[in-house]
């Protein structure tokens, strides 16, 4: 997209990324298995799978199965663990030239705080995305989702350890989601990642079984867009100021531009990307296409800028 | 590998199964036995994810150079669409993707083992080490003899060729496992290959961990991205040193493993058989490259 | 379905129905609309529009934009209010011989009293079914839904006053899934409707507008299924002797088997029967021939038999 | 009302349009204009909901007996695909829906204006008012020649027709708004139908109302089911004594409504102009049966 009067390039409350395509968590791999497929160059920048402390070998097969226009996957988070990533991955990574956000998981506060610390000072990478899809092994084994509690004194503690910006990866399903937006802000999340995947499930009826390994996994693609929408939406409404990355079912350039509207500074695609790895170039295009049509000169304008006619519901 | 948008050159069907045909120089100049390709489908419809092939045929030469087939089994929506195309339509097509079967360099005869579509990737495989002087016996398996893919090539790509079915309904009436140490004995086997349902492919292995037989099998597992991006296809792989398994994706580590190494009882999501034993597993020799 | 060896019949913790496929709240009308499209009696009952004490106009249109394998609707609740709807709606339901399912929906506590009580000791009324899609306008308007209290009060009262059983339906979304459906079991709940529409927006790009008229609205239809999947087995695992009758995205007998498996004693249909008017019939049919074919004697018996063998995640 | 699996005689372009012809007597016997059909989408899309098209003509007799057409834009999913349908397919199609246009009994100047899609309909109540003896004027709009449906058909239909453009591709250049006046004096019009985008159906209320003449116009919402059972559809319309408006359904309880009573401010969301005004609505005296 060389020569071109528009600039595309984001800023995520001082976050600065070339392109407003950025590769969500667990969806890209370390750069090499897209090569000769698509130009990485397209992508604004790459969050890498979900970081624990200790190698984990992940969820039982099968680890997705398909649903009307999204899939249902449980991987388990199989990574492994922030050492071997920092010395193998994320050189990889780097090689990219592309921003890198690490995610940061755990199943409990004190790994959360020992993988975002390893990760500290590591050239590469420009922000840390905290995922919350975790169970918390110190209270019971309950998902970190569930209660807001836990998920802001994760949010806490990393962020107040990290130097680098902190996004709260937050499901559409936590309670109160607006509430929980403004506390994870409030606790010194920098910015905010909508949606992760839904928790789901999927069954074989011929053959009496769940459809995956783990039973329960998280629904992604197309068919949550309208829910990542939403999200997005709400959360911009009470917390203007702070950045949003949307993701949820991007698959177009014009599904992007829906985020943008919405209220995100920039989008994430997983999905579209396992299906299609030309996405993050054609969903780039469409968003210029649609400015360029719109007279509008960044993605950043756009936020905001959806016209909320409708009352809503009247007694 | 590369991304083509790949002319169907022809679809037909054969036996229960359908053999479709795509002109994609890029993907058929590269590729080997054991590979595979992914069509994308239709973005208007409602399946999201590609679906996966193994190659039957690429052909390099002669009137159909730069041609690619795959066989396939019309059982969901995927494949349904696919048997519903028509000549001269377009599919985004990826390939060849994974690893491919390696051959032997000392050993010579080779049995090729293979069940149900499993086959469509065997053939490939028999040319291959036929090209390169190997002796090749084939047992092939199926429900019944539709689903036994293409018995007549079979004879002509081996010296012998034995055939199992659940109903008799051609060859002997039986599993693959019932036959496997016959055949074994008469065509004097020193490597085994093998492809076709995880069922047949462990009764394979554990017969060659016993009769120390080398052999390598290509497995299927549901894939999401096919490209090693998303780790949904992963398969427990037993480590060298027999200290532990590592999750090895069967996009790009696999599909073709050393059956030796494969962790079943895990793969099969057995109770309570899926972590390490505290003694470690067997050590595993090596592919004899 | 004439002659048959098998029986349909399912028993919601002893509230009987015929079938085992009920028209979801909203989705139904009054019976006369389906006539000449399908046969009333290939269904088990029906569930009401959600009624409010007061006639209610409802939302701003569009109340509905398409998205991949769902929809996005805001009504807003349109309904003529309790007392009309007893002297006009329940007759003509009545006269289709369904059981009929009455559901209670207010925007305070409240009216959720004052439009259960309405319905008590009416004849054709065999339970009712607690909608908690609405805002609690005597707390600031915030939805129901986002407050497990709020929930609990509502359903509590609710089912203390009836002497019809009591269904609450929950959203996905609710805090802590099982720990709210054990709250409104305990609370008086007899059983649970799964799942409500998820919340969710669409956007017009091209016109930089949301495309309802309300902003806001709920996806349903198939798009959900693997959602409200998860949402029954979850429930259903820490409640296994609660009736639930699951309902998001079923189409077909073999969705239905599936929500049968995860832990339902009943499924609804919605967004399904408003673009196929034969879908009961249909879906009844399938799970019939599921039965046979598996050799199972009545839906009630698929319940719980779901082979769950995947540990999941290990470290 | 009647669902029918229903074989399509043909599918063709018409300018900007298509029009698509069925096979369905049980429908076709019953339509009357401004009724509307629903087509179902293919299971395996993910567009989930049926499209729905106002009915162009409806044969009862002669060799085209037992088949309905109906008009339509190929702009999205749903309409692309029906534009991609092939003679003797067959769709999953119920009609006729809704409330039809009601025919004046005294008055006997009838002018019918219509613009885009909506010139479709209006043909079909064009030939039923000529069938009942009524003076049929018309006044069509379109954005240019392309989209203005079937001019030499209007012709043959009606005693007049006014054809306006916005571009004056074909005929006066300029808007409905600004030619109804002075065609509505040169054909002496007593009763005015209308059918084509809201803009439009507002300005011929407001003309209507001004002039207290009796109209009908059919309008199109977002519709679920078309079938009644949602409450998806509804326009706001102001009850006869002024009172205060209802949300009727345009499917069943239109959708052809007396213009003069809708709640145009409210349907077209004008912001703050949604609820009742306290001093009520003005009185609309009924339709002239
Ligand atoms: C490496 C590899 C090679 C394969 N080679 C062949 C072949 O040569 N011939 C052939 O007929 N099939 C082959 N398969 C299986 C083939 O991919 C599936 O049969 C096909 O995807 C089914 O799609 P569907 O739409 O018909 O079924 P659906 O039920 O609609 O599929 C739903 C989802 O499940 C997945 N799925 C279903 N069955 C399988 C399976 N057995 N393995 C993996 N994923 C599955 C689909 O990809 C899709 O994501 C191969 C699979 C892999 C992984
Ligand atoms: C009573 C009635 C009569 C109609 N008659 C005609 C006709 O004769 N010719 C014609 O071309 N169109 C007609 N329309 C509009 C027609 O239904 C839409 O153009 C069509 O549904 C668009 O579908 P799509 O898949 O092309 O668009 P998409 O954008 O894919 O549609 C997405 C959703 O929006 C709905 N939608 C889009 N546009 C409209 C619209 N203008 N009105 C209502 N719903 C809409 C669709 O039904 C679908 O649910 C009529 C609509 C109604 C309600
Ligand atoms: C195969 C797969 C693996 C994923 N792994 C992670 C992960 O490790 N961490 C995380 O935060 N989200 C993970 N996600 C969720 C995605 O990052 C994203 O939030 C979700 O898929 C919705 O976006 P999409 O519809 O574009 O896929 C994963 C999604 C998929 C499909
Ligand atoms: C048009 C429409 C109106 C609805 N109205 C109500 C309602 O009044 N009360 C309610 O509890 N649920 C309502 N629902 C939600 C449905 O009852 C159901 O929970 C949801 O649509 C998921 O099921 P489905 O996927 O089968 O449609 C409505 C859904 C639709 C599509
Ligand atoms: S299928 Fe995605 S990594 Fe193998
Ligand atoms: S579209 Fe459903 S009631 Fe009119």
């Amino acid at each position: 997209m060389a020569g071109v009067k528009h600039s595309l390039a984001v800023d995520l409350g001082g976050l600065h990324l070339p392109l407003p395509v950025v590769a969500a968590a667990g969806c890209f791999g370390t750069g090499r298995e897209l090569a000769g497929l698509t130009d990485l160059r397209t992508l604004g920048g790459v969050v890498t799978r979900s970081l624990t402390y200790q190698p984990s070998k992940g969820a039982l097969t099968p680890r997705v199965a398909e649903s009307p226009s999204g899939i249902v996957t449980a991987v388990g988070a199989q990574n492994p663990g922030v050492r071997d990533f920092l010395a193998e991955d994320l050189p990889k990574l780097r090689r990219t030239g592309l921003p890198v956000i690490a995610s940061v998981a755990g199943s409990s506060l004190e790994e959360y705080v020992r993988v975002a610390s390893a990760l500290q000072s590591e050239p590469g990478i420009v922000a840390l995305e905290v995922y919350l899809g975790t169970r918390d092994e110190q209270h019971g084994g309950i998902p970190f989702a569930s209660r807001r509690e836990l998920m802001v004194d994760v949010v806490g503690a990393v962020s107040r350890l990290s130097s680098f910006p902190v996004f709260a990866k937050l499901s559409a399903v936590v309670p109160d989601l607006e509430e929980t937006a403004r506390a994870c802000v409030h606790a010194g999340a920098h910015g905010l990642t909508l949606i992760d995947a839904v928790p789901a499930m999927a069954v074989d009826a011929s053959r009496l079984r769940p459809r995956l390994g783990a039973t329960l996994g998280g629904l992604s693609g197309p068919a949550i867009r309208p829910i990542a929408l939403a999200a997005v939406f709400r959360v911009a409404q009470v917390l203007p100021g702070v950045p949003i990355m949307g993701v949820g079912g991007v698959s177009t350039g014009e599904d992007a531009v829906e985020f943008l509207l919405a209220g995100a500074s920039a989008v994430q695609v997983g999905t579209a990307l396992l299906v299609n790895p030309a996405a993050p170039e054609e969903i780039t295009r469409g968003i210029l296409a649609y400015l360029k049509d719109k007279g509008v000169a960044s993605p950043g304008d756009l936020r905001g800028r959806l016209r909320t006619g409708g009352e809503g519901p009247e007694a | 590998m590369k991304r083509v948008r790949a002319e169907i050159l022809n679809v037909r069907k054969l036996g229960a199964y359908h053999s479709l045909t795509l002109v994609a120089p890029e993907i058929a100049e590269r590729a080997r036995p054991g590979q595979f390709v992914s069509v994308a489908m239709p973005v208007e419809r409602s399946t999201v994810l590609r679906r996966h092939f193994s190659i039957h045929q690429a052909s390099r030469r002669g009137g159909w150079a730069g041609t690619l087939e795959f066989v396939f089994d019309p059982k969901g929506q995927g494949t349904a669409w696919l048997a519903d195309t028509k000549a001269h339509q377009f599919v985004d097509a990826i390939g060849p993707l994974g690893k491919s079967f390696a051959y032997p360099q000392r050993l010579s005869n080779c049995l090729l083992v293979s069940e149900g579509h499993g086959t469509a990737p065997i053939y490939f495989l028999a040319q291959e080490l036929r090209a390169r002087g190997k002796r090749v016996d084939m047992l092939i398996g199926g429900d019944s003899e539709s689903r036994v893919f293409k018995p007549i090539e079979g004879k002509r790509l081996s010296q012998t060729v034995t055939i199992v079915t659940a109903d008799g309904s051609i060859g002997e009436q039986g599993s693959i496992a019932d036959a496997l140490s016959s055949v074994v004995e008469a065509t004097g086997a020193q490597v085994l290959y093998a492809a076709g349902p995880r069922r047949m492919l462990r009764s394979v292995a554990e017969f060659c961990t016993e009769r120390q037989i080398p052999a390598q099998v290509a497995v299927e597992e549901q894939m999401a991205c096919g490209l090693g991006l998303c780790y949904t296809c992963v398969v427990p792989v037993i480590r060298k040193d027999g200290s532990g398994f590592d999750n090895l994706r069967a996009c790009t580590e696999g599909p073709v493993f050393n059956p030796a190494r494969i962790f079943w009882e895990r793969w099969m999501s057995e109770p309570r058989a899926v972590a390490t034993p505290p003694e470690g597993f067997p050590v595993v020799r090596a592919w004899p490259g």
